[in-house]
């Protein structure tokens, strides 16, 4: 299973990546989609060790769910971080 | 001794509790308010007086336990000492309570039903203090006393008087807390110790925790006391009106705290443990010090008030010195002072209060003349001043008595030699006021002496004084209960410090 | 181990945004990040090596050591939906501060409520 | 009974939580009838399981038929129930008190039966997510009903609007960070265990050898619920959360949410984890920090204008002290928690809804605005006397008698922590006279002065009562308990303690 | 309200104190656990406490005590199913908060065209999701009967068709019947009321089906004690069936509920402050 961890490693690394561009940048549309971005990167881990129902569940809710919702809050308080 | 399990001393302690409601809730109809705090003050005094016999059967009755927490149960018992207490604010209060209408009504002042109910509240608390079975039951009455006399200290509600109170209240409460940590440990030591005579402390702890908590639970006791360097309160609290005050120093604090000494030395240390610790020398050098210090601040105050209030301090660690000193003799004439002082320092307060009433002066130096004026009024002062100062006849001199031949059992002579000393700044300081009022011209204004209401209670308190003095044994036999409740401590005393009882 | 680090780094991030990022949009993204690393942590703990999704295919008696473990899977399911429940809600209240206070910066919003 | 009530006392504010909106939603008509009768069963459902475990002893219910540790436990004892009835108890006030009280005129103008259904939909959420952490046995299940009872306070306490809705979002801040790191350390219990049941862990963890895991696992899981029990330093939610909450809100919160977070520690700490080398540890960093946390709370409870605020802070004070409890962990000692759990939420849950009723009668929350309230309403000032007097710890009322056990405990504890929090104890009913007895000074011994007095103002207009009829009958009625669990104090330590006096000798027999 | 709570606000840590506190804790924090972590049995080790203490059990006798073939149903719908039910509360509880903070504060929907009413309105789009939805809609409900054998179930079904809900009322847009404190009823799907009804029926339907099998001697959510005939397992699988449609239906309203009141059941910021704040400036 070497070669299975290292695509997980890799995968785990590009989340901690997409995560932290998602918290540094300041355009909210950008972090959301970052964020949008980070969740699917986290539902393929899930998938790939084997949490297909969780996989699911994040791709659902972090990727589509919370974005939408962190997009929709965009249109109402403003774009940019102040 | 034997036990009576009866209602009577929850009777004591319940009646002037009991009378609160009823009086908060005739705040409209005066006359009935009173008929409630009279019905209640009857009600006292009859449970007293209806316990006094066991007593002097040797028996006591005790009030069944509530329990409270682990091995500490809510508990009266009304033993030689607690009865001489009781009775003796029963009384009081009745006294007080009908200087009170009279003093009250003539000077028109406001909130007369809150005060009527703190005051039965007070006296209630008084009485669970001296009925008191344990620490526990001991600390709870202590604490409600607290806080039923602060509404009668700050009475007048101006901003000053309202100082006052935080004055009296600081050291109150900053006592309390200490007395609740001393007796929160006192029950780890012994859980569920009742009162013992002769102490239940010993050999519980290592003689320096017993040190540290002796201290915590003097400071507990001596802040009401008034034990110097704890006394500053006590000026304070004299904005409250003439019958609290009166209260105050004669029944209810400043003798609850007083009393509380003596239950220390006497029934939760023992004058044996205390003597082993090295307790007693220091505890009575201090008792002496501000017998001597108090006698000196009223020598040069000329607030009337304010003067009988050191001489209070003074008096009170005559108390607190019998404690210390421990001998049979010196336990008996403490408690008698109990008594004692009681009557007398009423009786002078009743008079300082008829004569502002009066007058409207407050100060030893305007009463130039008022002598003529107000004889009975100061017939009665001169009768509490001379039983005060210890002059033969007069209860003072009976308790003094009996302190100096208890020193001499422990061979402490300085006591006398104190007792002497203390006796002459007693007349150097009331014999001023008898002078000023009988001999110096006044200011030609007309005065006569009030109504009947405030006149009667310091002529029945110095009678009172006057009979104690010369019969101490007749009625309640105060003598009787003071000198059982120090043969009962002294019959657990080693054998050096039982002789002299008669 | 390197696979948990990797959940401690992403929970240190979240938490660290949390409070220090200024504006409170932000702090929730950091938020949303922490509790991934929750979940990425537990869902780790399931894996077993050599072991397949926890459905049961066709075939014989289950053994234990077929399959992942199924228990971390179902508490992180609850995990993530308390996760988009605290966010939901979370950015109800920011739509209120916003249209109260005008700002989203916790400076600047503690400066108007002084 | 006894195999219903379990069921009965965790199935049914949930039920309502959903009932009671849908009803809302469909009927247009108010609610309050279904919403009370709710939570009076519940309450009875509470009383029922307290009765029943007072005569036959605790119960152990397995949710679904699953027994522990597959499933999901429930277990009651004396200490559960007794926290049980406290939630269910206070929260049929704080019913009572949004049903008929302020709350409509306090939050939103045009507050509508569905918004009313809503909040108390909220409320019955809330007392549903306390109550399963009361009951559950099993750590993540813990989480789960602690992730419900956090969001419907957020929901509550945002429902003041204004700056109600920023002291939500911090505690909605803190509370998720909380949530998280407890869940992180549930985590790695579960990695070194492979259980959650709190028996089956407590049995399994004297074998696990991993200590730094063990001890990282430890701290996380009482960091997390630290900050939910608002321990000194990790309180700063607390103060606005409590003071910017609508009333009834901030009388139920401040009474039990804290303590039940508390007790989930007490029952972690105490009881699961004590057996462990770190769980010691903890236990005495949060005596000391609860000894940090009395004293903190206490001198900035003094250094308060606003009363509700001074209130907050007294709150931390009283948390401490129940912390301290915790810490010491002797049978004596977690007597006097408990016992100031309950005394401090009835009392503090009286003045809070004294103390929020009066601020929205628009008198003002400073002492000056209180001043002389006595003479006008001294029925329900006395009760909030009561309340104070018992915070201070002045005899008879329950205040007195968990300073008392904690006392007891912190001299049989002895040593630098023993003397420590003895001196803590003492101070903070000092600092307590201060900051309370300045009030009641004001109330009942001065006269308004330019205080703002919405009856004075006006002549036409009709007097305002200094506290609305439905927030006084709360403030009488806790008032009244709180005298009473004073009195019955024994009979009260001798029901709760003795299952934890074999909780406790086990703990002893498992430490190394 | 008249008189605003007078005291001060939060206190506020320095951006500098906390950066320095940052600074010290985090690391702090991260080192702290990746030393916990040291500790913990290595990942994939199939024979750590995870792996072998309770959760074979699970594996091997889930399908025949509960009948699914789905672990993490099995365990989530059954075992753990207490659990799900705090689930779905929790859930819930962030719908009915939404609605107290923003719908029901006495907020008027937005006038039309403001926000997001219309962004994304085109021909295309609008034919594509006439396709898509109901096929989004199937797709859901598919999810939640197959999450007995395949993965899915309530929640997922849920959120897919509460996503549904949104995509038509991102494309259309909601229609507004603007009755003053009457929350945005948009034109498709359930308003908000209805999607309220819809997440209230969830809990209720959940909590009624843990009251049932009490009714009937078990414990509560004791699935195995209820009237439906057929073995155990049988019995238990259809009332599984039942607690995930309970848990779809709270999902799939909580979400449409989610979405509309944080995006269309506000005022424009910039519009004026809704009536009702409770606090004066």
């Amino acid at each position: 299973m070497a070669e299975g961890h290292l695509i997980s490693i890799g995968l785990l690394a590009a989340m901690v990546v997409s995560a932290a561009c998602a918290l540094a940048v300041k355009d909210l549309l950008a972090a959301a989609a970052l964020f949008g971005a980070f969740s699917f990167l986290t539902a393929t881990w899930f998938a790939l060790v084997g949490a297909v129902d969780v996989a699911f569940t994040e791709a659902c809710v972090g990727g589509a769910l919370t974005t939408i919702l962190f997009v929709s809050t965009a249109f109402r308080t403003g774009r940019r971080f102040d | 001794m034997t036990e009576i399990v009866s209602l009577r001393p929850l009777l004591a302690v319940g009646a002037g509790l009991a009378a609160v409601l009823p009086i908060l809730l005739s705040g409209r109809r005066p006359a009935l308010r009173e008929v409630w705090t009279f019905a209640a003050g009857a009600v006292q005094l009859g449970a007293a007086v209806s316990m006094l016999p066991a007593a002097f059967a040797g028996a006591a009755h005790v009030s069944p336990a509530l329990p409270l927490l682990p091995g500490m149960p809510l508990q009266f018992r009304a033993d030689p000492l607690g009865l001489l207490f009781l009775t003796l604010s029963s009384i009081l209060w009745l006294a007080t309570s009908s200087y009170s209408l009279g003093y009250l009504r003539s000077l028109g002042l406001k909130h007369q039903t809150g005060y009527f109910a703190a005051f039965a509240a007070a006296v209630a608390a008084a009485a669970g203090v001296a009925l008191a079975a344990n620490l526990l039951t001991f600390l709870i009455c202590y604490e409600v006393l607290t806080l039923a006399t602060w509404p009668l200290v700050v009475h007048k509600r101006t901003a000053g008087v309202l100082g006052s109170g935080r004055s009296y209240l600081a050291y109150t409460m900053i006592a309390g807390q200490l007395l609740l940590g001393a007796v929160v440990w006192a029950g780890v030591l012994a859980p569920g110790a009742p009162f013992t005579p002769g102490g239940f402390l010993a050999g519980t702890a290592s003689d320096g925790a017993l040190r540290v908590l002796f201290v915590l639970l003097l400071v507990g006791v001596g802040a009401k006391a008034a034990v110097f360097p704890l006394h500053g309160w006590l000026p304070a609290a004299m904005v409250a009106p003439t019958p609290v005050s009166a209260l105050l120093h004669a029944v209810a604090v400043v003798k609850a705290g007083a009393f509380g000494v003596l239950r220390l030395t006497g029934w939760v240390f023992g004058p044996d443990l205390m003597h082993d610790l090295g307790l007693a020398l220091p505890l009575a050098a201090l008792a002496a010090g501000t017998i001597l210090m108090a006698s000196l601040r009223a020598l040069g105050e000329d607030h009337f008030k304010r003067r009988l209030a050191y001489s209070t301090v003074s008096q009170l660690s005559y108390i607190v010195l019998g404690g210390a000193i421990g001998t049979p003799l010196a336990l008996a004439g403490a408690a008698f002072h109990i008594a004692a002082h009681g009557f007398l320092k009423i009786t002078l307060f009743f008079c300082a209060g008829s004569v502002y009433a009066a007058t409207g002066r407050e100060h030893i130096s305007e009463l130039g003349g008022l002598g003529r004026a107000m004889p009975f009024t100061f017939a009665a002062f001169g009768v509490g001043a001379l039983g005060m100062a210890g002059v033969p006849l007069l209860p003072g001199f009976i308790s003094k008595w009996n302190l100096a031949l208890g020193a001499l059992d422990d061979h402490q002579v300085w006591v006398v030699a104190l007792l002497v000393v203390s006796g002459l700044l007693n007349l150097a300081y009331f014999l001023p006021v008898l002078r000023v009022a009988v001999f110096e011209p006044g200011d030609g204004r007309r005065v006569r002496e009030p109504s009947a209401w405030l006149v009667a209670p310091p002529v029945f308190a110095a009678l009172a004084a006057v009979v104690l003095g010369v019969a101490p044994d007749a009625g309640a036999r105060f003598w009787f209960l003071a000198e059982s409740a120090a043969r009962s401590v002294a019959a657990h005393a080693p054998e050096f410090l039982t002789g002299g009882l008669p | 181990m390197t696979i948990y680090a990797f959940a401690a780094a992403l929970f240190t991030l979240g938490i660290a945004g949390m409070a220090l990022l200024p504006n409170l949009l932000r702090k929730l993204l950091a938020m949303n990040v922490m509790q991934v690393a929750v979940i990425v942590f537990f869902v780790s703990l399931a894996f077993k090596d050599g072991a397949t999704v926890p459905i049961l295919g066709q075939g014989g008696a289950p053994r234990a050591a077929e399959f992942m473990n199924p228990l971390p899977h179902t508490l992180m399911l609850t995990a993530i939906v308390v996760s988009v429940s605290t966010t939901g809600l979370a950015l109800g209240l920011l739509v209120r501060i916003r249209s109260r206070f005008r700002t989203l910066n916790e400076q600047r919003l503690l400066d108007r409520l002084r | 009974m006894r195999d219903v009530l379990p069921g009965l006392l965790v199935a049914l504010p949930l039920l309502g939580a959903a009932l009671v909106p849908l009803l809302a939603a469909l009927s247009r008509r108010t609610t309050r009838v279904p919403a009370l009768a709710l939570h009076a069963a519940i309450l009875a459902a509470a009383l029922g399981l307290f009765g029943s475990v007072a005569a036959a002893g605790p119960i152990r219910y397995a949710v679904g038929g699953w027994p522990g540790p597959w499933g999901i436990e429930l277990w009651f004892d004396g200490l559960s129930t007794l926290i049980a009835v406290l939630v269910a108890g206070i929260a049929c006030f704080a019913a009572f008190a949004q049903t008929f009280g302020p709350g409509r005129d306090e939050a939103a103008p045009a507050s509508t039966p569905l918004r009313e259904g809503l909040l108390r939909g909220a409320l019955l959420l809330l007392v549903g997510g306390l109550l399963g952490i009361v009951a559950t046995r099993d750590v993540f299940n813990l989480f789960v009903f602690l992730e419900i009872s956090s969001l419907a306070a957020y929901t509550l306490v945002a429902s003041g609007g204004g700056r109600a809705t920023v002291a939500a979002f911090r505690y909605l801040l803190a509370g998720t960070a909380a949530g998280s790191l407890y869940l992180f350390g549930v985590g790695f219990l579960y990695a070194l265990t492979g259980t959650l049941n709190m028996d089956d862990l407590a049995a399994r963890l004297p074998s696990v050898e991993a200590d730094a895991a063990l001890t990282v696992a430890v701290v996380l899981i009482a960091v997390g619920l630290s900050i939910k029990a608002a321990l000194f330093p990790l309180h700063g939610w607390l103060p606005d959360t409590y003071v910017y909450s609508p009333t009834p809100t901030a009388g139920f919160i401040a009474a039990v949410m804290a303590k039940v977070s508390a007790y989930a520690l007490l029952r972690l700490l105490g009881e699961v984890l004590a057996g462990t080398a770190a769980g010691a540890v903890v236990l005495d960093i949060t005596l000391w920090l609860g000894v940090a946390g009395v004293v903190a709370g206490g001198i900035l409870a003094v250094a308060q204008r606003a009363i509700t605020r001074m209130l907050a802070w007294s709150s931390i004070s009283a948390m401490g002290m129940i912390l301290i409890g915790v810490g010491m962990g002797s049978a004596l000692a977690i007597t006097g928690a408990l016992f100031h759990m309950a005394a401090h939420a009835l009392a503090k849950g009286c003045l809070f809804f004294g103390a929020g009723g009066i601020r929205a009668s628009r008198r003002g929350d400073d002492v000056e605005g209180w001043a002389g309230l006595g003479a006008r309403a001294p029925w329900t000032l006395a009760a909030l006397t009561v309340a104070a007097l018992s915070m201070i710890g002045i005899p008879p009322t329950a205040g007195f008698f968990s300073k008392y056990y904690l006392l007891s405990a912190s001299i049989t504890t002895g040593g630098p922590a023993g003397i420590a929090a003895f001196a803590a104890i003492i101070l903070s009913s000092l600092l307590a006279t201060v900051y309370f007895l300045r009030v009641l000074e004001a109330v009942w011994f001065r006269t308004p002065g330019d205080a703002p007095d919405a009856s004075g103002d006006s002549a036409g207009r009709q007097p305002v009562p200094v506290l609305p009829r439905p927030l006084a009958v709360p403030v009488v009625a806790l008032a009244v308990l709180v005298l009473l669990t004073g009195i019955f104090a024994r009979p009260f330590e001798r029901h709760v303690l003795p299952d934890w006096e074999s909780g406790t000798a086990r703990i002893t027999a498992e430490a190394p | 309200m008249g008189t605003a709570p007078p005291g001060r606000p939060p206190a506020p840590g320095t951006p500098r104190v906390r950066r320095l506190l940052g600074a010290a804790a985090f690391p702090a924090l991260f080192v702290g656990l990746v030393v916990g972590m040291t500790q913990l049995p290595e990942f994939g080790d199939p024979a750590s406490p995870a792996s072998t203490h309770l959760s074979p059990r699970f594996i091997e006798d889930a399908a025949a005590e509960t009948g699914a073939a789905n672990m993490v149903t099995a365990v989530l719908a059954d075992y753990r199913g207490y659990d799900t039910l705090g689930e779905a509360a929790v859930i819930f509880a962030a719908g009915l908060g939404c609605l107290v903070i923003l719908a029901a504060a006495g907020a008027r929907p937005d006038p039309p065209g403001a926000g997001m009413s219309h962004p994304f309105g085109s021909v295309v789009l609008d034919a594509a999701t006439r396709i898509l939805v109901p096929v989004v809609l199937l797709f859901a409900v598919y999810v939640l009967i197959h999450g007995h054998v395949s993965p899915g179930g309530g929640f997922q079904g849920g959120v897919l068709f509460g996503s549904g809900l949104i995509m038509m009322r991102l494309v259309w847009g909601p229609a507004h019947e603007g009755r003053a404190h009457q929350p945005a009823v948009p034109a498709f799907g359930p308003g908000l009321r209805g999607s309220l009804v819809l997440a209230c029926a969830g809990i209720l339907a959940y909590v009624g089906i843990g009251l049932a099998a009490m009714a009937f001697g078990g414990e509560f959510l004791n699935y195995g004690t209820l009237p439906l005939g057929g073995d155990p397992a049988h019995v238990r699988e259809l009332a599984t069936l039942g607690i995930e449609a309970a848990v779809f239906l709270t999902v799939a309203g909580t979400v449409a509920v989610l979405f509309d009141t944080i995006s269309i059941g506000m005022r424009e910021s910039g519009a004026p402050l809704p009536p009702g704040d409770g606090d004066s400036a």
